[in-house]
């Protein structure tokens, strides 16, 4: 198990500290609480109303115009997609690399996953003509006697989102028992039986705990991998097309890559305010905001290498097609987005080389939001502006998004902080067991090491 | 869950105090007593000593049945509805390696949970419980008749138990 | 937990190596090399020599920068639980100067390796002439050599201050002149912790860049209107992963010369061997991603890279190599007790790297040659030659500097102390 | 169900979506009223919104013919199917037929050295050949 090679804290906190700590950041809501519930309920309504619009009327009110069939919608699936990556690499990855810092950024990372997931599950329903016949994605046995086609990249998303949902919110849960548990014991009122009812039973046997850590181990194994192929699977929508700008080998790495640079961005920018609200600074240190920079330099690194390799080898290749289409990006009508994709996600990282940067909380959050705007336009760039030039001149078109767009964009953000306001004050957001296991427990005997 | 039974409860504050009352219990012959941990401790799973838990088996079987699933399933559906999409031959391996994959793991985290479902089921100890066992204590429960606690709870007492009683 | 005294003797087994096997070894085989080089440069298939010296280099440069390159994410990663064996891979910064060289031979033999060369293409201007290809080539190994040659040096430090009044005079002069100013004190060491730290990111980042573009310009470009854009990570990934099976098998061959059973225990062939599975499936995920999107898209000018090493004369060698890189290591190093019983784990990681040196074979040859895979004692013998001055050169750097780390040992056994 | 897959990866552009429902005549999108359905071709439905459409060859016309040489028994000779476009071209430019058949008016055609196809070197292999000018390159 875990090991810690240095204390994390001055001084470290006792196991009832730590159960204190944490099941004290439930329950009991200020008013602020409901204030910025409130506000995120609103613009939720306004994302479903225009939706409902959109469903009514068709989806020439979304802002499309051929050749530019694939909008916002399908960038902000990518994008929230993305984002879920990073809770599986901090849960599960690092799960597997015994790293001891996890523990107290796991939870919301991982709550932070199934919540996007859930978010970007919308978007590809959001995006079709007949949202209606959805269903027909799966392959189930029907009157018509035909199946799916699963040499589509579109049916492996199904598959792999679907896969992904699943293994994630297993994994959520899973880990969530024995903390439940341990508020359980300390809860009062109708909060007693909603953990007494989902904590199933865990006592903290000696027989719970030998499966409960062997499956945990598994569960961890079978993500990391999982957490390669779903983004791969993403990059393979646009990657098996030979849209230029689209067909690249190295569009499988790259996107997860840069799909945990987002992800970790999106941490930071969760953990920073969570910190201070539920006043967690005991347990969340600069420490961890600096591994988590880390983190963010180096997939930060990668997305930086993926950028310089598609432009040189779109030279390199003489291929017209790629040439001309990579110099759009940099230089036609959406050069702002490219500028700002390249700006944010290969140029402002590098300054999380420098320690000072990486350990000045502020400085991160200011990052992190930059490196989420970077990222929606990365997925913006690589989806409208290939799509908007492709091969035939005359099939040359602008896109440009329309207010419905716009609403369900921000409706997506309303829902998905919904889910985590409501999450954050009814479950604990730090992990209470992990939290606790990188803590040695009292002895009677000294140890020497 | 089965009947209650009744036995001696210990509470322990210090890991090591109740790694040494699990050997002592082990040495006299006990078998079916329980501890209690607020987290997966190793040493204390060492002095137990169990066996690695079955749940890989069925990690294992899930992800195999996963697999053969999706190549099964693509394979079969492809000939079934047979339509060639895009000059691609009917049953590709090639794009089906991604359903086979991601189905492996679906399979196989749902039988990890299954696996873990059913082990604890088929392992699981009724015994008393005292809400501190989650928090910071460790609590071992030794079940036995009334009239033969003594020993026991001197046993786990001496070993460096803070808190012992009798429960039934 | 033992005494000063202890743990100073089981430093002194790393500071006394039995070398002479690797060098009588090393320097038989790379005379028989070298031999079979040259006889073959003066016969009438001088191409077929260069082809395999071409992949030899590659190979061999690959993985001793590689592991040099698994050095640095564990300094990077704080990975401390490496400690004791780090040092079997910083040696192979031995073989860095000989690869130097070989590059340099290596354009000896440009006419028959570079097609661009007869048929250029302008449409990449001066991209790839010979003098463009060679400078540029030359500066990337430079750079990745001396950041490694540094960052190595530099970890050795303090290792030689501790270990310099055990040696021998002259290794003690080697050491102190090496040592340049540092005096053991806090702040040198501090110094040297901080220029590691500093060092190593730069040369991950270096490795990367520079790496790609030797896989571009030796290996892509011998098919030269074939592109992939994930080649160059691919490339250097398969020499990272050689780098890792390198020193599994460079610690179990330690392990056993210098009596470290109670220093390298079970915790480390886990350690590596998960890294080793989880590689080998990240190698074929790389793998895959290019040869899915390649098949799917069927651009004609794409497909016919890989088509023609999977179909027809090179398939059975692409399927050889797919099972030694991927499904053999995979199957025998998912078990616990595989990866920590020292045979199979050798076992798999030698498949493991015997099949990249075959992958490397499968991406060069198909590009250069009419017919299919031949194997004969022009390859094995130039293969053998490049493993003698491996050797030779690991054999040379055992024989000088401590191949255990103190401090980095100690480091390693208080934290996987339980 | 309107994922616009298709026409992404269409290298050609050639298909066409259904933004709105312009055949339901509920619907404020509604462009046949009253005369205008006359515009509508009998043998072809009008597709709903979601629905994504591209030139299918006149497949009502070509499933026609099938049938009636079905019930004729005799097998269908080449140039029985006459697609619209073909049907309403005054210069005959355009020719239809089965580019399986070797012996077909359009294979001979397709096979000639005019012939090349839009974006050839994609490996796309499309259904149209185009018959390049001739030009007296001499006087040029």
């Amino acid at each position: 198990m875990a090991t810690i090679a240095e204390p994390q804290h001055d001084t470290l906190p006792t196991y009832n500290d730590v159960t204190r700590d944490i099941a004290n950041t439930l329950g009991s809501p200020k008013k602020g609480y409901y204030v910025l519930l409130g506000i995120v309920l609103v613009v939720l309504l306004v994302g479903a109303v225009a939706l409902l619009y959109q469903v009514r009327f068709g989806l020439g009110v979304a802002g499309y115009r051929p050749p530019v069939l694939w909008g916002v919608y399908i960038t902000t699936f990518v994008f929230w997609v993305g984002i879920a990556h990073s809770g599986t690499l901090i849960s599960a990855i690092l799960y597997l690399f015994r790293s001891a810092w996890r523990t107290s950024v796991y939870r919301t990372a991982e709550a932070m996953t199934v919540f996007a997931v859930m978010t970007a599950g919308l978007f590809p329903l959001i995006h079709v003509g007949r949202i209606w016949y959805a269903y027909w994605l799966f392959p189930y046995p029907n009157q018509r006697q035909l199946w799916v086609n699963f040499k589509s990249p579109l049916v492996w998303d199904v598959f792999a989102v679907s896969t992904y949902f699943t293994v994630s919110t297993c994994f959520l849960i899973v880990g969530l028992i024995p903390d439940v548990a341990a508020i359980r014991d300390l809860a009062k009122g109708w909060r007693k039986k909603l953990y007494t009812l989902t904590a199933l039973n865990w006592r903290g046997t000696d027989q719970q705990w030998r499966h409960y850590t062997r499956a945990y181990l598994y569960l961890a194994a079978l993500a990391t991998p999982l957490v390669l192929s779903v983004h791969s699977v993403v990059s393979w929508d646009f990657a098996m097309s030979i849209v230029p700008g689209w067909h690249a080998t190295i569009f499988a790495p790259y996107f997860v890559a840069g799909a945990i640079y987002s992800g970790v961005a999106m941490v930071v920018t969760l953990l920073v305010p969570l910190r201070k609200v539920f006043a967690m600074e005991r347990y969340i240190t600069v420490r961890h905001f600096e591994n988590l920079a880390k983190l963010l330099l180096l997939t930060g690194l990668i997305v930086g290498y993926a950028y310089g390799i598609e432009y040189f080898i779109a030279w390199y290749s003489g291929n017209p097609f790629e040439k001309a289409s990579f110099w759009n990006r940099a230089f036609g009508d959406y050069w702002w987005a490219t500028w700002t994709m390249i700006l944010c996600n290969g140029v402002l990282p590098l300054f999380l080389f420098f320690k000072k940067v990486r350990t000045s909380i502020p400085a991160l959050f200011v990052l992190s939001l930059f490196v989420n705007l970077g990222m929606w336009f990365e997925r913006f760039v690589i989806i409208v502006v290939s799509l908007s030039f492709e091969y035939e001149p005359y099939a040359m078109g602008h896109y440009t998004p329309s207010w419905v767009e716009f609403a369900i964009l921000a409706g997506s953000f309303a829902w998905f902080f919904m889910w985590f306001l409501l999450f954050a004050k009814n479950f604990p957001t730090v992990s209470i067991t992990e939290v606790k296991e990188i803590m040695p427990l009292p002895r009677k005997r000294k140890v020497h090491t | 869950m089965s009947r209650q039974k009744s036995g001696v409860l210990a509470a322990f504050r210090q890991v090591d105090a109740a790694t040494d009352a699990i050997k002592a219990l082990k040495e006299l012959g006990h078998k079916d007593f329980i501890v209690y941990t607020p987290v997966p401790n190793v040493e204390v799973a060492a002095a137990i000593g169990h066996k690695v838990s079955s749940v890989r088996v069925w990690t294992l079987i899930g992800g195999l049945l996963g697999v053969t699933t999706g190549f099964a399933m693509t394979l079969w559906m492809s000939y079934d509805y047979p339509i060639v999409v895009g000059g691609k031959p009917l049953g590709s391996i090639v794009p089906y390696v991604v359903i086979g994959f991601e189905l492996t793991i679906l399979f196989g985290a749902l039988a990890t949970l299954a696996g873990v479902a059913f082990n604890a089921w088929k392992t699981n100890q009724p015994g008393p419980f005292d809400p501190r066992f989650t928090n910071d204590t460790i609590g071992i429960f030794v079940p036995c008749e009334e009239d033969r606690t003594g020993p026991i709870e001197e046993l786990l007492t001496s070993n460096g138990a803070t808190e012992v009683r009798y429960e039934s | 937990m033992t005494t000063a005294e202890q743990r100073l003797e089981i430093y002194k087994r790393g500071l006394n190596v039995p070398t002479q096997g690797l060098l009588v070894a090393g320097a038989v085989l790379a005379v028989v090399g070298i031999a079979v080089f040259v006889m073959l440069l003066l016969g009438d298939d001088p191409g077929r020599a260069w082809r395999m010296f071409l992949v030899d280099f590659l190979f061999f440069t690959g993985f001793s920068v590689g592991a040099i390159i698994f050095v640095a994410t564990q300094k990077i990663a704080k990975g401390h639980w490496s400690g004791p064996i780090i040092r079997f891979a910083e040696a192979t910064v031995a073989f860095l100067p000989i690869s130097l060289v070989c590059f340099l031979v290596l354009f000896l033999g440009k006419h028959y390796l570079f097609p661009w060369i007869e048929h250029p293409t302008p449409a990449r201007g001066n991209w790839l002439t010979v003098s463009w290809v060679f400078w540029r080539d030359l500066l990337a190994l430079l750079s990745v050599f001396v950041v490694s040659a540094a960052f190595v040096l530099t970890d050795m430090k303090p290792d030689m201050y501790e270990l310099k009044d055990h040696v021998s005079d002259r290794r003690r002069r080697v050491f102190e002149r090496l040592l340049g100013g540092y005096d053991g004190s806090e702040e040198a060491l501090a110094k040297v912790e901080h220029r590691v730290h500093w060092l190593a990111p730069l040369l991950c980042i270096l490795y990367a860049y520079m790496f790609t573009v030797l896989g571009f310009d030796l290996i892509m470009s011998l098919a030269p209107y074939w592109l992939s854009n994930l080649f160059g990570a691919f490339f250097f990934m398969g020499a990272f992963l050689t780098g890792l099976t390198m020193l599994a098998m460079m610690m179990v061959y330690w392990r056993k010369q210098l009596n470290l059973e109670d220093v390298i225990d079970v915790h480390d062939f886990h350690d590596l061997g998960k890294l080793i599975f989880g590689f080998s499936i990240f190698w074929t995920y790389l793998m895959f991603s290019q040869f899915l999107v390649i098949w799917y898209g069927n651009l004609p000018e794409e497909t016919s890279f890989p088509f023609y090493r999977f179909w027809g004369e090179w398939r059975a060698l692409a399927i050889t190599v797919g099972l030694m890189v991927f499904l053999i290591p995979f199957w025998g190093l998912i078990w616990v007790k595989s990866k920590i019983t020292p045979f199979t784990f050798t076992l798999f990681a030698a498949i493991s790297f015997v099949g990249v040196w075959l992958e490397r074979y499968l991406l060069v040859q198909p590009s250069l040659i009419e017919h299919g895979p031949e194997f004969g004692l022009p390859e094995f013998g130039i293969t053998l030659g490049f493993l003698g001055l491996f050797l030779l050169a690991y054999g040379m750097f055992a024989r000088t500097f401590p191949m255990l780390s103190p401090r980095l040992t100690a480091k390693a056994m208080v934290v996987t102390h339980h | 169900m309107g994922t616009r897959y298709c026409s992404n990866n269409c290298s050609y552009k050639v298909r066409i979506f259904n933004w709105f429902d312009h055949s339901n005549e509920n619907d404020p999108a509604f462009a046949f009223p009253d005369p205008l359905h006359w515009l509508l071709n009998p043998d072809v439905t009008v597709r709903s919104k979601g629905v994504m459409e591209k030139c299918t060859f006149c497949v009502q016309r070509i499933r026609a013919k099938q049938n009636d040489s079905k019930l004729s028994g005799e097998p269908l000779a080449d140039g029985d199917v006459v697609t619209a476009c073909q049907q309403t071209c005054p210069a005959d430019a355009i020719v239809f037929g089965d580019l399986n058949d070797p012996d077909s008016r359009v294979s001979a055609m397709a096979a000639d050295e005019r012939g090349y196809r839009v974006l050839e070197g994609l490996n796309t292999r499309p259904a149209v050949t185009y018959l390049k000018k001739v030009r007296n390159t001499v006087e040029e």
